[in-house]
């Protein structure tokens, strides 16, 4: 039997192995199975939903910011208010929007582009977005009692200290970055069990697509960089509470410690936000371009070599503060050296365009739009690279530019094109492509209308963070452009979101490889079932889905038990490097527990916010007390003897096949 | 306009240069991209277009690693070059002030004449001026585009930066560095002058302030020491000898108040004294309940202030 | 606020009364409907074409009007209203502007 | 012992140059007649009749076998000690904080990777004659249990962590420059402890880290050593007494000498680590594009599906 | 820690026979869930021990500021031969519960938690004598003094109490010569934290004398 394309794949497994897998992955239904869920898709979704609200929450941020600043000596909101709302603004996009979004297409896509069922550690991922959502909910209710966050994303000390803001904006924001810190690594450590355990069978690391690397290489620069971060603000709260002396120069302290500490988490952490999107934009590419992506191995080489790199330029954020000429050279050779990498996944994606068949479907449209916006954004990151002009122009609005350029253009622009390429794999229905052509053209034109006049605001000597400006000085007319675009840009958004609501409740449903693609997703229904593959395929090369041997190996292998893995809640683990399958894994069921801890801590959480440490304690002991009720050994059925998990091939080995267990 | 593409100072003009030389490089980078964009637009989504299968290796080392890299390897060595020109001066003879910043205001030391002001920093034109820069709170930074590139003050430490005015005229500059509600108004005015008139106006700042003759500024005088102004402020002189606020010796005969909020009226000054908190919401100076009559004589003596 | 000058001045020009208001700093220590500025040292000059008095003690006419702004302690001693030295032009301008708040 | 010492004032060759050198030549003579004893393992193809007595093409042999990269390699490695410990910089090191942190980089990030590359521990045995080599063998299987540390990559990693940042604390280095010997010791650790790192990246034996794992070590490695390199360059004042006055002496800045050693500390030893993973990726990822031969491009009418 | 070349070679072997199926090996994926969280707790002190020398590199005048003397030693290192020694035990049980012999394994995990304990006791008394002399408040040694060696102090309370899991666990039978991944996770962790506590001695205690 030869299959011709994905959806014959899909339905060949289907046929041969559904009903037998199925058995063993409900689904859970009502309340109860909202809260208690472990299924990656939901868990994706759900991801992607919590970070689109609060997407729009500090969009309306950034809107009210601008209407302030539409006009010189603006009165819609109090200094004290502005500071908030570009506080909270900066913080909840970089932190509550960019990376939460991100990982959410990463928990939807993981498995599926690895042919796999499910992530490495089920119920931490479901206890990851309940920490998300918790710290998400934390942050953003400080804004009704006034105690937002109010001294920047990156709240320098000694403004930051507990003797220049006395109130609880600064604790909210350390310990909101804190407790989301938890959700953050523990993804990023899910994603890297995952992609190094769960891959199909033959998919070595030279055959994984570019945004699974994009996204390990994310979740390692998770693992390093999120610590000085932590560090950072469980400092500053002690400094703030306990009266330590970490950041205050008259007790020996330094005041430069904190940006240093920050911006080791922070220039990774830019890189953390756009090295996924890069990684989407990878996907959209090959699919629309008709062929593979151009110099797989640079591009993936590229990737890493960013994710290296971008521990050694943070102090380019830091080219004012008077720190030593040597230094400052070094650290603009390595942004410099940074580029590269940019560009050569650039002109891979040209590359592979100019050797391709381009159709321009919407979410290409999204590509193309950002390949042109990302480029502008970073040759201004590349000017503030040489220290000179970076000196001049650093805290104003030239730098504001920069980083919307790369932040919305780089992310956000990938984001909408992922969910538009992703949508009928999310949802199960397609959008309309003139509301999508609608969409985009608007948010394009609004974006460069709202974000390009900062750069000449920038060069006339606007600094960033003023809730107003005089009249007179040449401002007026760039911030009053810049607010029109916003509101256009507002429309876009809107334009958008309504194209995918009225797709949602109308839009026609799916085929399972609406596009084309090719990488495994695509080889399941729209939307996936619980147990995504019913048949575990084997991967021969790069794409899968455009290779006759994985199409075949959909019906072949339904006859192995090992790529069926029928006999529970399994998934199939292979090797590190080679994908060389090894057993069947037992995965946990649907729990509450995640939800339980979650709750715990967010009680702790508070509680220390409002320094209840008795209660604070009493939140903790919750989360302990169920992580292990979480981690307790249990004897599953079926794992006490005749668990043998091995192909047809063997008979009985002294080194059992039994299942394991799971801790997570 | 306080542009950086209008230079005053040497600094400036050298990194003005620069940008042009960065914003050159960047348009040929981003019209290259957007060519070839254009290019795939127009001609790779024909229909009678066949996806080719090669792997494009040359092209991407090519484009995104050759030609990046020889492009960045120039520019890195034309920055390296300012960078070092740049570079504080150790020239013995420049003339030093010392600018400490305040949440939300500057003060101004000339340690060579021994006196003090706040937010207006006169130079002489044509010569190197090294500033010290501190903080007394937060961190701010010193920012006056038309004149040098900027360099923050950082809390518990001293950074030097320098600036030369090539021509006359008053430069706007702003606190380039969050500090906190009113980081938006805490503006600094370089002036530049020719020598001899410099000369004249150190001279003048280190008298200390006139004793009005009698009338409304003498009344003045006596409630500017005899109400709180004197625990806040100074004015050398007299008995007020305060730290918290701008040292007011020669007030009068500055063009802005309040680190360049509003200007330097007597409309202005009673509003600021009566209220300053409508006019620059939570700055340190409370506002100040005088008597009316007070009030007026009080503007009419710090008119006199020159 | 409107171009031609109110009855009450005709020979003022509201335009640069609104300028000037800013100008002499009147907006320190008054909320004046269309220039910038909340503050409450003295009263606000909302609706001031309807006003019966100025400061309690003028009747509200265009020459009275500019004779307090020229000198208001000339006229209340004790008033809190500085002297602030508007030029006669400029008082005209300063209420033509004010006589067309209503 | 005195071999890796610096030289004295009098700026001529001293003892310790020659002794140097001796052990280069000693090391490098023995090397080539490893690799003559390599190339014997399998015999050659001779012409027949004709025993070959050239050592030259024998040792030649040798390094066809073992890789000619790797010889090259050893020859650079011995260079860059010899640079390193020889007078011109050895000079300069006794005086400028910079010049002693280059010679520290040039063992540990030049010379180091670059011995390490050329597998002496596998050429050099085999000089021994057959008894003392077997001797060997036995005395290395023995020890086994004992050595086992040695080859977890996490033992390499904190010792060289934990070397450079001892030998880096003020009162530490001032004993070195002190102190003859004990700067001889400091040169001697660094050179094993960068060996021991090196080697799991570069051996061509079994325990050679397969490329992304040495990606993640190479990176950790450069993490604490960067962070020297960063608080030596930030740092407002000069730390280490002696340096400072010899710098100073010399009529150099000590502070900037300072900035300047930590930047040598910083940035060649991260360029040396980056290139050497990129290096390694690229080997390694050179393979995956194999698989493109058989693809079926999709249809060039699925244009709708497009749209 | 990694997967070495060796293991390689055999895979790309066995890779010429794409179906023969090979017995497990390998890490399991809460092997790997384990090491990356132990290299992000890992970077955390690498962090806060940089910060130290930075703050102490960028001090002027003598070290420990303010009057406060240089550690003394005899205690830390009383309570290092105490943690360090910890680790043997440890390997202990693990050899054991590897071996099916939960007798040992349990023997192991007590002989451990009671060595960690009296560590946390010593810290205890030693903070008790230090809080005499200066506490965190009194300048960034004292912070950095008390934050360092509490963070790791709840390290160890955390070992301690993963420790006490795995003995419940282990007493109910829960472990044997095929499930105890969780001993050798704990295992893991623990030997972290004792080879941080090394770091930290050099740091806190033995690099001021150097």
């Amino acid at each position: 039997m030869s299959i011709a394309d994905a959806a014959g794949a899909y339905r060949a497994a289907e046929e041969a192995a559904g009903e037998r897998v199925a058995r063993h992955w409900p689904e859970g239904h009502g309340l109860r199975g909202w809260i208690t869920t472990v299924d990656h898709k939901r868990i994706g979704r759900r991801y992607m939903v919590t970070a689109a609200v609060f997407f729009t929450l500090a969009g309306i941020e950034a809107l009210v910011m601008r209407t302030q600043l539409a006009l010189p000596e603006g009165k819609v909101v109090s200094p004290g208010v502005y500071d908030q709302l570009f506080s909270l603004h900066g913080t909840a996009m970089i932190f509550f929007f960019a990376t939460p979004m991100l990982f959410g297409f990463g928990n939807f896509l993981l498995p599926l582009m690895l042919g796999t069922r499910d992530m490495a550690f089920p119920r931490f991922n479901a206890f990851g977005y309940w920490v998300f959502a918790a710290a998400g909910l934390f942050m953003f209710s400080s804004l009704l009692f006034g105690v937002a966050p109010n001294a920047g994303w990156f709240a320098y000390v000694p403004l930051s200290g507990a003797r220049y803001t006395p109130d609880l904006n600064l604790d909210v924001y350390s310990l909101g970055l804190l407790f989301l810190g938890i959700s953050t690594t523990g993804s990023g450590i899910n994603f890297i069990a995952t992609a190094l355990k769960l891959r199909a069978p033959g998919m070595t690391l030279s055959r994984v697509p570019v945004f699974v690397w994009a996204l390990v290489v994310t979740s390692f620069m998770v693992v390093f960089a999120l610590p000085p971060l932590n560090l950072a603000n469980a400092m500053l709260f002690l400094d703030r509470r306990f009266g330590t002396k970490f950041f205050v120069p008259t007790g020996g302290g330094d005041a430069l410690l904190w940006q240093h500490l920050f911006w080791l988490f922070g220039h990774p952490d830019v890189y953390i936000i756009v090295l996924p999107a890069l990684g989407i934009v990878s996907a959209i590419v090959p699919t629309f371009s008709r062929r593979p992506i151009a110099a797989y191995p640079v591009i993936v080489l590229a990737t890493v070599a960013t994710g290296i790199i971008s521990f050694g330029v943070w102090v380019h954020h830091m080219f004012a503060v008077g720190l030593p000429q040597l230094a400052m050279t070094f650290f603009s050779a390595a942004s410099i050296v940074i580029t590269i990498p940019a560009g050569i996944q650039i002109f891979s994606w040209l590359g592979t365009m100019l050797l391709g068949r381009v159709v321009l479907a919407v979410p290409m449209l999204w590509a193309l739009g950002f390949i042109l916006v990302f480029v502008l954004g970073g040759v201004t990151g590349v000017m503030f690279a040489i220290v000179p002009f970076d000196q001049q122009s650093t805290d104003s609005y030239f730098v504001v530019a920069h980083f919307h350029y790369v932040l919305f253009g780089g992310a956000v622009f990938p984001i909408i094109g992922g969910v538009f390429y992703w949508w009928p794999k999310f949802t199960g229905r397609t959008t309309s492509v003139r509301a999508g052509l609608w969409s985009f053209w608007l948010v394009f034109a609004g974006f460069n209308l709202t974000f390009f006049p900062m750069h000449i605001a920038g060069l006339l000597g606007m600094p960033r963070r003023v809730y107003t400006f005089a009249p007179g000085l040449g401002w007026d007319a760039w911030n009053l452009l810049s607010t029109a675009g916003a509101y256009l840009l507002a429309l876009g958004l809107l334009v958008t979101l309504s194209t995918l609501l009225y797709s949602l409740r109308r839009g026609a449903p799916a085929p399972p490889d609406p596009w084309g693609g090719e990488t495994l997703e695509w080889a399941t229904a729209s939307p996936p079932p619980t147990h995504d593959f019913a048949v575990i395929p084997t991967v021969y090369s790069l794409h899968p889905l455009w290779d006759q041997r994985t199409l075949d190996s959909f019906h072949e292998e339904s006859r192995s038990p090992l790529h069926v893995q029928a006999d529970g809640h399994d998934v199939l683990r292979t090797t590190e490097l080679d994908a060389e399958p090894q057993l069947g894994v037992e995965m946990p069921e649907d729990t509450p527990v995640p939800f339980v801890a979650a709750f715990g801590l967010l009680i702790a959480f508070t509680s220390l916010l409002l320094g209840g440490y008795l209660a604070a304690i009493a939140g903790a002991a919750v989360f302990g007390f169920s992580l292990m009720w979480w981690l307790w050994p249990r004897d599953r059925p079926g794992s006490s003897g005749g668990g043998e998990r091995r192909g047809e091939g063997e008979g009985g080995g002294s080194a059992g096949g039994e299942r394991e267990e799971t801790s997570a | 306009a306080p542009s950086t593409l209008s230079p005053a100072g040497v600094g400036a003009r050298r990194v003005a240069g620069l940008w042009w030389l960065l914003f050159g490089i960047s348009v040929v980078v981003a019209v290259l991209v957007a060519l070839l964009l254009a290019w795939v637009m127009a001609r790779r989504t024909r229909a009678g277009v066949h996806a080719r299968t090669g792997s494009g290796r040359a092209f991407v080392v090519t484009m995104g690693v050759v030609l990046p890299a020889i492009v960045l390897a120039f520019v890195y060595a034309v920055g390296l070059r300012d960078l070092r020109d740049l570079a504080v001066p150790r020239d013995p003879h420049a003339l030093v002030i010392e600018v400490v910043g305040h949440q939300w205001w500057w003060e101004v030391r000339y340690p060579a004449s021994g006196f003090v002001t706040a937010n207006e920093i006169h130079v002489p034109t044509g010569s190197t001026v090294r500033l010290r820069l501190s903080t007394a709170d937060v961190n701010h930074s010193f920012w006056v585009p038309q004149l040098a590139v900027k360099t923050d003050l950082i809390a518990g430490r001293v950074n030097e930066m320098w600036l030369r005015a090539e021509h006359d005229g008053v430069y706007r500059g702003q606190c380039a560095e969050y500090c906190g509600l009113q980081h938006g108004h805490m503006a600094v005015h370089v002036i530049a002058q020719p020598a001899a008139e410099f000369a004249s106006w150190l001279a003048g700042q280190a008298r200390p302030a006139a004793v009005p003759a009698g009338g409304a500024p003498a009344r003045g005088l006596r409630v500017l020491e005899a109400s709180s102004c004197a625990a806040c402020h100074t004015v050398r002189g007299t008995r007020a000898d305060g730290k918290v606020g701008p040292d007011l010796t020669h007030v009068g005969g500055r063009r802005f108040l309040a680190a360049g909020a509003i200007p330097n009226t007597p409309g202005y000054l009673g509003g600021w004294i009566s209220d300053s908190q409508s006019i620059k919401p939570g700055n340190a100076m409370p506002p100040q309940p005088l008597a009316p009559e007070d009030l007026r004589s009080l503007i009419a003596y710090l008119g006199t202030l020159r | 606020a409107g171009g031609e000058p109110p009855p009450e001045v005709p020979d003022g020009s509201p335009a640069k009364g609104r300028l000037l208001l800013s100008r002499y700093g009147c907006t320190s220590c008054h909320t004046v409907p269309g220039v910038e500025g909340d503050a409450l040292v003295g009263p606000p000059l909302t609706s001031f074409g309807r006003r019966g008095y100025i400061a309690g003690e003028l009747p509200n006419s265009g020459p009275n009007l500019q004779r307090w702004i020229r000198n208001p302690p000339a006229i209340e001693p004790g008033t809190a209203m500085p002297n602030l030295g508007v030029t006669e032009q400029d008082a005209r301008d300063i209420a033509a502007y004010l006589f067309t708040l209503d | 012992m005195t071999a890796l010492a610096h030289g004295d004032d009098t700026g001529s060759w001293g003892w310790d140059a020659i002794a140097v050198t001796a052990w280069i030549v000693v090391a490098a003579g023995g090397y080539l007649a490893g690799l003559r004893v390599f190339a014997g393992r399998r015999p050659l193809a001779v012409p027949a009749g004709r025993p070959s007595r050239n050592v030259m093409r024998l040792s030649a042999a040798g390094a066809k076998r073992l890789g000619r990269w790797r010889v090259a390699a050893f020859a650079a490695g011995l260079l860059a000690l010899a640079t390193a410990l020889l007078p011109p910089l050895d000079h300069l090191a006794g005086e400028r904080f910079s010049a002693h942190m280059a010679q520290h980089m040039l063992l540990m990030v030049m010379a180091a990777p670059l011995l390490a590359a050329g597998a002496p521990g596998l050429v050099l045995p085999l000089v021994l004659p057959p008894r003392w080599r077997a001797r060997l063998a036995a005395l290395r299987h023995r020890s086994r249990t004992v050595l086992r540390p040695l080859y977890f990559p996490v033992t390499a990693w904190a010792v060289h962590s934990a070397v450079l940042w001892i030998w880096h604390l003020p009162a530490a280095y001032d004993l070195a420059l002190d102190v003859e010997p004990v700067h001889v010791a400091e040169h001697a650790c660094f050179l094993a402890a960068a060996w021991l790192l090196w080697w799991h990246a570069v051996t061509p034996t079994r325990h050679r880290l397969c490329p992304p794992v040495a990606t993640l070590y190479l990176f950790v490695t450069a993490l604490p050593a960067a962070a020297l390199g960063a608080v030596l360059t930030l740092a407002p004042a000069p730390l280490y007494p002696s340096q400072a006055a010899a710098a100073a002496a010399s009529g150099a800045n000590p502070l900037a000498d300072q900035q300047l050693a930590g930047l040598v500390m910083w940035m060649p030893a991260d360029v040396v680590y980056f290139a050497a993973i990129v290096v390694f990726f690229l080997a390694w990822m050179g393979t995956a594009e194999r698989g493109n031969d058989a693809m079926t491009l999709p249809a060039s009418s699925s244009e709708e599906a497009g749209r | 820690m990694s997967v070495t070349r060796g293991q390689r070679a055999a895979a790309s072997k066995r890779r010429a026979a794409p179906h023969r199926r090979v017995p497990p090996s390998g890490r399991t994926p809460a092997w790997w869930g384990m090491v990356m969280f132990v290299t992000t707790e890992g970077m955390i002190f690498a962090c806060v021990l940089a910060s130290y020398f930075y703050i102490r590199f960028s001090t002027r005048g003598p070290w420990p500021p303010g009057g406060i003397e240089n550690p003394e030693l005899t205690k830390p290192l009383v309570m290092t031969a105490l943690l360090v020694s910890s680790s043997g035990p440890m390997l202990w049980a693990d050899w054991a519960v590897r071996h099916g012999r939960t007798g040992q394994l349990k023997g192991g995990l007590a002989l451990t938690l009671l060595l960690g304990a009296t560590f946390l006791g010593l810290q205890g008394s030693e903070y008790m004598e230090k809080f005499k002399k200066f506490s965190w408040s009194e300048n960034v040694y004292g912070s950095l003094f008390y934050g360092i060696t509490g963070f790791h102090g709840t390290h160890v309370a955390v070992g301690l109490v993963m420790i006490l899991f795995t003995i419940v666990a282990a007493l109910r039978g829960k472990f044997s010569a095929k499930r105890h991944e969780r001993v050798r996770l704990v295992a893991f962790y623990w030997h972290f934290v004792d080879a941080v506590w090394v770091f930290i001695l050099f740091t806190i205690y033995l690099s001021p004398k150097l």
